[in-house]
């Protein structure tokens, strides 16, 4: 650790997990009631637990991607962060709101104008945007201050970006397709728009500390992926915009578009490992390579073939709302942009602790466990939407008679969940715990599987 | 912002692709202008690319129904048009030859040319729009409207942003700004080329 | 200083690029706004309608249904229910069948996804189904492919 | 101005006038010898991107570049022209 106030990033990062715990959790029980329907049902119904699953990724992806931010813009503008007080201030804000709520989704608290993903109190997302406002002022002044440069500059557009298509989330008409246009503007502008930029500048900053490779060359590069993910990403919306009563040239739009969204993603392939080809250094932190390997090649998967697969209008006119979104939905939230924030806090907890590399080989294994358990899910929900695909859009069945057919692949998803479940916990205590004694010696971790 | 990126110095070498054509930027480099254009360049013509042969699957479909709309168009006017954006193309390059030669007032009165030209473009396409909006033909009358209009304003737009890039490398004169500018007024060329037949020669 | 150059450029035309594509998705963003308020329904959107909107998003129906395909896909699709429950040739019969489905609720079948009783009043069983009603009038582009019960 | 280059750019346009003229030409055919009229359009076209891409683009220094390219407009050009010449024949015959 360089900078003092680099670790900031640490207690942003600890509720990151914790959230991250949760998140888990109650995707495993919301894999249990797909399997025995009745379980919870009268205590805690299927909506709630929904919501606590996907607004926990949320909430702690954001987290980890603030922390990301206050561990490399130091480095990178070569100054200290303009206020650590103001940065606490911001995480105490942020966690209140999340812990607010988690609590309220429990008993059933949900915000009256309440949206997908945006479920929470109107209160809490005034309160988000302060605490965003807080950030962006605090990093911005950073930047501002110190030295530019172009990790740092598509970060900040990114997290900016972030910022201001939030607020769309305050926009709730009572024309139901206005709603869903502009509810796009916060779901698909993040997690296909500038959340991608946040990526590529996290996984620049990672293979240059980690290859070696001159910040020019990565520079570069980020650029290049920069401007194939924004040029493909804003007209690829198009593709939310071809069922919801919007006018058809978005069939055409969204298609072309987004059929070219899978470019940037292979660029990150090509990129992170003509890095470590062309680094030939030997990092000691192998489990923080592997995961920023692993996160660029899932996301690929997850995110370009994946949504490839049911981007095309001819295609989605019959898998649109089944369980193939889902699948899609998993892997690439999981390979864009859970791996990058595990990547990240593989890489820089070491250098918090102040310590050598630790717990490699029990990291490493948490990547094994947790990448193939979201892939495994994945998979067995693409079968899932294939077979329900089938049964009710080409043959007409009802909804709840093909969801009867599809017990075996809930069953084998619930499976791929707890061995997720397990992945992750273990990762968390792989990173929070560092034995003084390696539970595993380091020679073996030598031979540990390398991507 | 914009000072500190677009120079006015001219740099040193006859040709200033040569700067960029082994630092980093791989096949990119070797490119006249800069590579982020490259990058620009090849993300347009894979979406026109994508739309064309999206256009000819659909036209699978109703081939009598696509011959019919396609005759409304004024394929004269589609015609002159490719000529004025090649002629105006022919005033970019040698704007740019001449600011190779460092006659700077005469490679910005070639650029200014070529402007006007793809503003003659603009307003002859203008006129065939309105022509077909009167006649009842809108984007949503026939699925080979809905890709006329898509692509070709789609293509429109860029000779809006041609325009715009021309005024800015006019005030911004360095050369490599110069190579950069008019690659992507090239490739607002090339795009028309290839969409003119496409829609309403091939019957 | 070239090299410098031409890095600065390269984030410029980036900055450019990415502006006009989304100068232009803005363009069609209005457009579409318009189409929505103009084509997409022109049945109206009454105080009732609003109000079951409400009542929609309040519940987090769409954290199990999913409506116009999106949402949670742990319950069926609402977008076109008034439709398949016979709607378009007896609407009072259908609007009050989705009035008995949420009264009904939870079925308590074993084995069975189970709804929640959301304990609405009258009025507000009213508003919801209003919404569901106007909500089958928007044109989706033919979506879904087969109109399953 | 380097003379040579005014010379090439210049003969460069002229011979992408007259492929315009050429292609609008062959259009008027198109009703009657569709297939050879559809060819000849896409063959033209292939032309002229070419050297708009060589001369004006300046891709000559760059031949794997120029190669590339003007194989990925040729892979687009002949789809559509086989979709819209080629296909209805092949309809025909099996109909």
């Amino acid at each position: 650790m360089r900078y003092e106030s680099q670790k900031i990033a640490a207690w942003y990062w600890y509720g990151a997990l914790l959230v991250f715990a949760l998140q888990v959790t109650f995707g495993l029980i919301g894999g249990i009631v797909y399997v025995l329907p009745n379980f919870l049902s009268e205590l805690l119904p299927f909506h709630s637990i929904r919501m606590l699953h996907t607004n926990a990724l949320i909430v702690w992806l954001l987290l980890g991607f603030f922390g990301a931010a206050y561990y490399l813009i130091p480095e990178e503008s070569e100054r200290e962060i303009y206020s650590e007080k103001l940065a606490y201030i911001q995480l105490a804000i942020f966690m209140l709101g999340g812990v607010s709520a988690v609590v309220g989704y429990l008993f059933g608290v949900t915000a009256s104008h309440g949206r997908s993903y945006l479920e929470q109190p109107l209160w809490i997302k005034f309160g988000i945007i302060v605490a965003a406002l807080i950030f962006l002022f605090n990093i911005s002044m950073t930047v501002l201050q110190g030295r530019k440069t172009a990790i740092t500059n598509i970060l900040l557009l990114g997290l900016w970006g972030i910022a201001i298509f939030f607020l769309f989330s305050l926009y709730n008409p009572a024309n139901l397709v206005l709603d869903k246009m502009y509810w796009w503007y916060v779901v698909h502008l993040w997690v296909e728009g500038v959340w991608e930029l946040v990526m590529a500048s996290i996984l620049a900053f990672l293979m240059m500390k980690m290859t070696g490779v001159d910040r020019e060359v990565v520079e570069k590069w980020v650029y290049v992926i920069a401007a194939t993910a924004l040029f493909t990403g804003v007209l690829g919306t198009g593709h939310h915009y071809y069922w919801i009563g919007t006018p058809s040239y978005w069939q055409w739009i969204g298609s072309i578009f987004s059929s070219l969204e899978v470019v940037p993603f292979f660029a990150m392939v090509v990129f992170c490992f003509t890095m470590v080809w062309k680094g030939r250094r030997d990092h000691p932190n192998k489990a923080a390579l592997l995961w920023s390997l692993g996160c660029s090649v899932l996301a690929f998967f997850g995110a370009g073939v994946w949504g490839f697969l049911h981007t095309l209008h001819g295609v989605n006119y019959y898998t649109h709302g089944t369980q193939v979104t889902a699948a899609h939905g998993h892997l690439a939230f999981f390979g864009a942009y859970v791996c990058l924030n595990l990547a990240i806090m593989s890489y820089a907890f070491p250098h918090l602790k102040n310590r050598a590399p630790y717990n490699q080989v029990l990291n490493m294994a948490s990547f094994w466990l947790l990448s193939s358990g979201v892939t495994f899910m994945t998979v067995t929900l693409t079968f899932a939407g294939v077979v329900q695909t089938h049964l009710e859009r080409v043959n007409g069945m009802s909804y709840m008679d093909a969801q009867s057919q599809l017990g075996f692949f809930y069953l084998m998803r619930l499976g791929a969940g707890i061995v997720t479940v397990v992945g992750a916990l273990l990762f968390i205590y792989a990173v929070l715990v560092p034995r003084t004694k390696e539970a595993i010696s380091p020679a073996s971790a030598a031979t540990a599987p390398a991507e | 912002m914009i000072h500190e990126s677009f120079s006015r110095q001219a740099p040193d070498s006859a040709s200033a692709s040569a700067v960029a054509s082994d630092s980093g930027w791989g096949p990119l480099g070797t490119l006249p202008g800069n590579p982020i254009m490259w990058i620009l360049i090849v993300s347009e013509l894979a979406v026109f690319g994508a739309a064309l042969v999206g256009y000819a699957g659909a036209r699978l479909r109703d081939p009598t129904g696509f011959v019919a709309a396609q005759d409304s168009l004024d394929r004269i006017a589609g015609a002159v048009n490719t000529a004025v954006l090649l002629t105006s193309g022919l005033f970019a390059a040698l704007a740019v030859e001449a600011r190779r030669a460092d006659r700077r007032a005469a490679g910005r009165w070639l650029l200014l040319t070529a402007a006007l030209l793809g503003c003659v473009f603009l307003g002859v396409k203008g006129s065939e729009y309105a022509r077909e909006l009167a006649a009842g033909h809108d984007i949503d009358s026939h699925p080979f409207f809905m890709f006329y209009y898509l692509i070709t304003g789609f293509h429109a737009l860029h000779v809006v942003l041609g325009l715009i890039i021309l005024a800015i490398v006019a005030w911004f004169d360095s050369l490599e700004n110069y190579e950069t500018g008019a690659a992507f007024w090239h490739m607002v060329d090339l795009v028309w080329i290839v969409v003119f037949p496409c829609l309403y020669l091939m019957r | 200083m070239s090299e410098l150059l031409t890095k600065s450029a390269a984030r410029n035309i980036f900055y450019g690029g990415s502006a006009f594509f989304f100068a232009i998705f803005l363009a069609l963003s209005a457009h579409s706004h318009y189409y929505a308020v103009t084509k997409s329904t022109t049945a109206p959107i009454t105080d009732s309608v609003e109000r079951g909107k409400r009542i929609w998003e309040a519940k987090a129906c769409f954290d199990c249904h999913t409506i116009l395909g999106e949402g949670a896909r742990f319950a069926p699709e609402v977008g076109d229910v008034f439709v398949r429950w016979g709607g378009d040739k007896d609407p009072k019969g259908a609007h009050q069948m989705i009035k008995d489905w949420m009264k009904s609720q939870p079925s308590n079948t074993p084995g069975r996804r189970q709804m929640p009783n959301f304990k609405l009043n009258d009025k507000e069983l009213d508003d919801l189904a209003n919404f569901l009603v106007w909500t089958s009038t928007i044109n989706t582009q033919g979506w879904p492919p087969k109109k399953a019960n | 101005m380097d003379r040579n280059a005014l010379r090439r750019l210049t003969a460069c346009w002229i011979g992408l006038v007259a492929l315009t003229a050429a292609v609008g030409f062959l259009s008027d055919f198109a009703p009657r010898l569709q297939q050879l009229a559809v060819a000849g359009i896409a063959l033209a076209t292939l032309l002229k991107t070419r050297l708009v891409l060589a001369h004006y683009l300046g891709l000559r220094a760059a031949p794997g570049a120029l190669s590339g390219f003007v194989s990925a407009i040729a892979v687009i050009l002949v789809l559509v022209a086989v979709a819209i010449g080629v296909t209805p024949l092949l309809a025909n015959a099996f109909s």
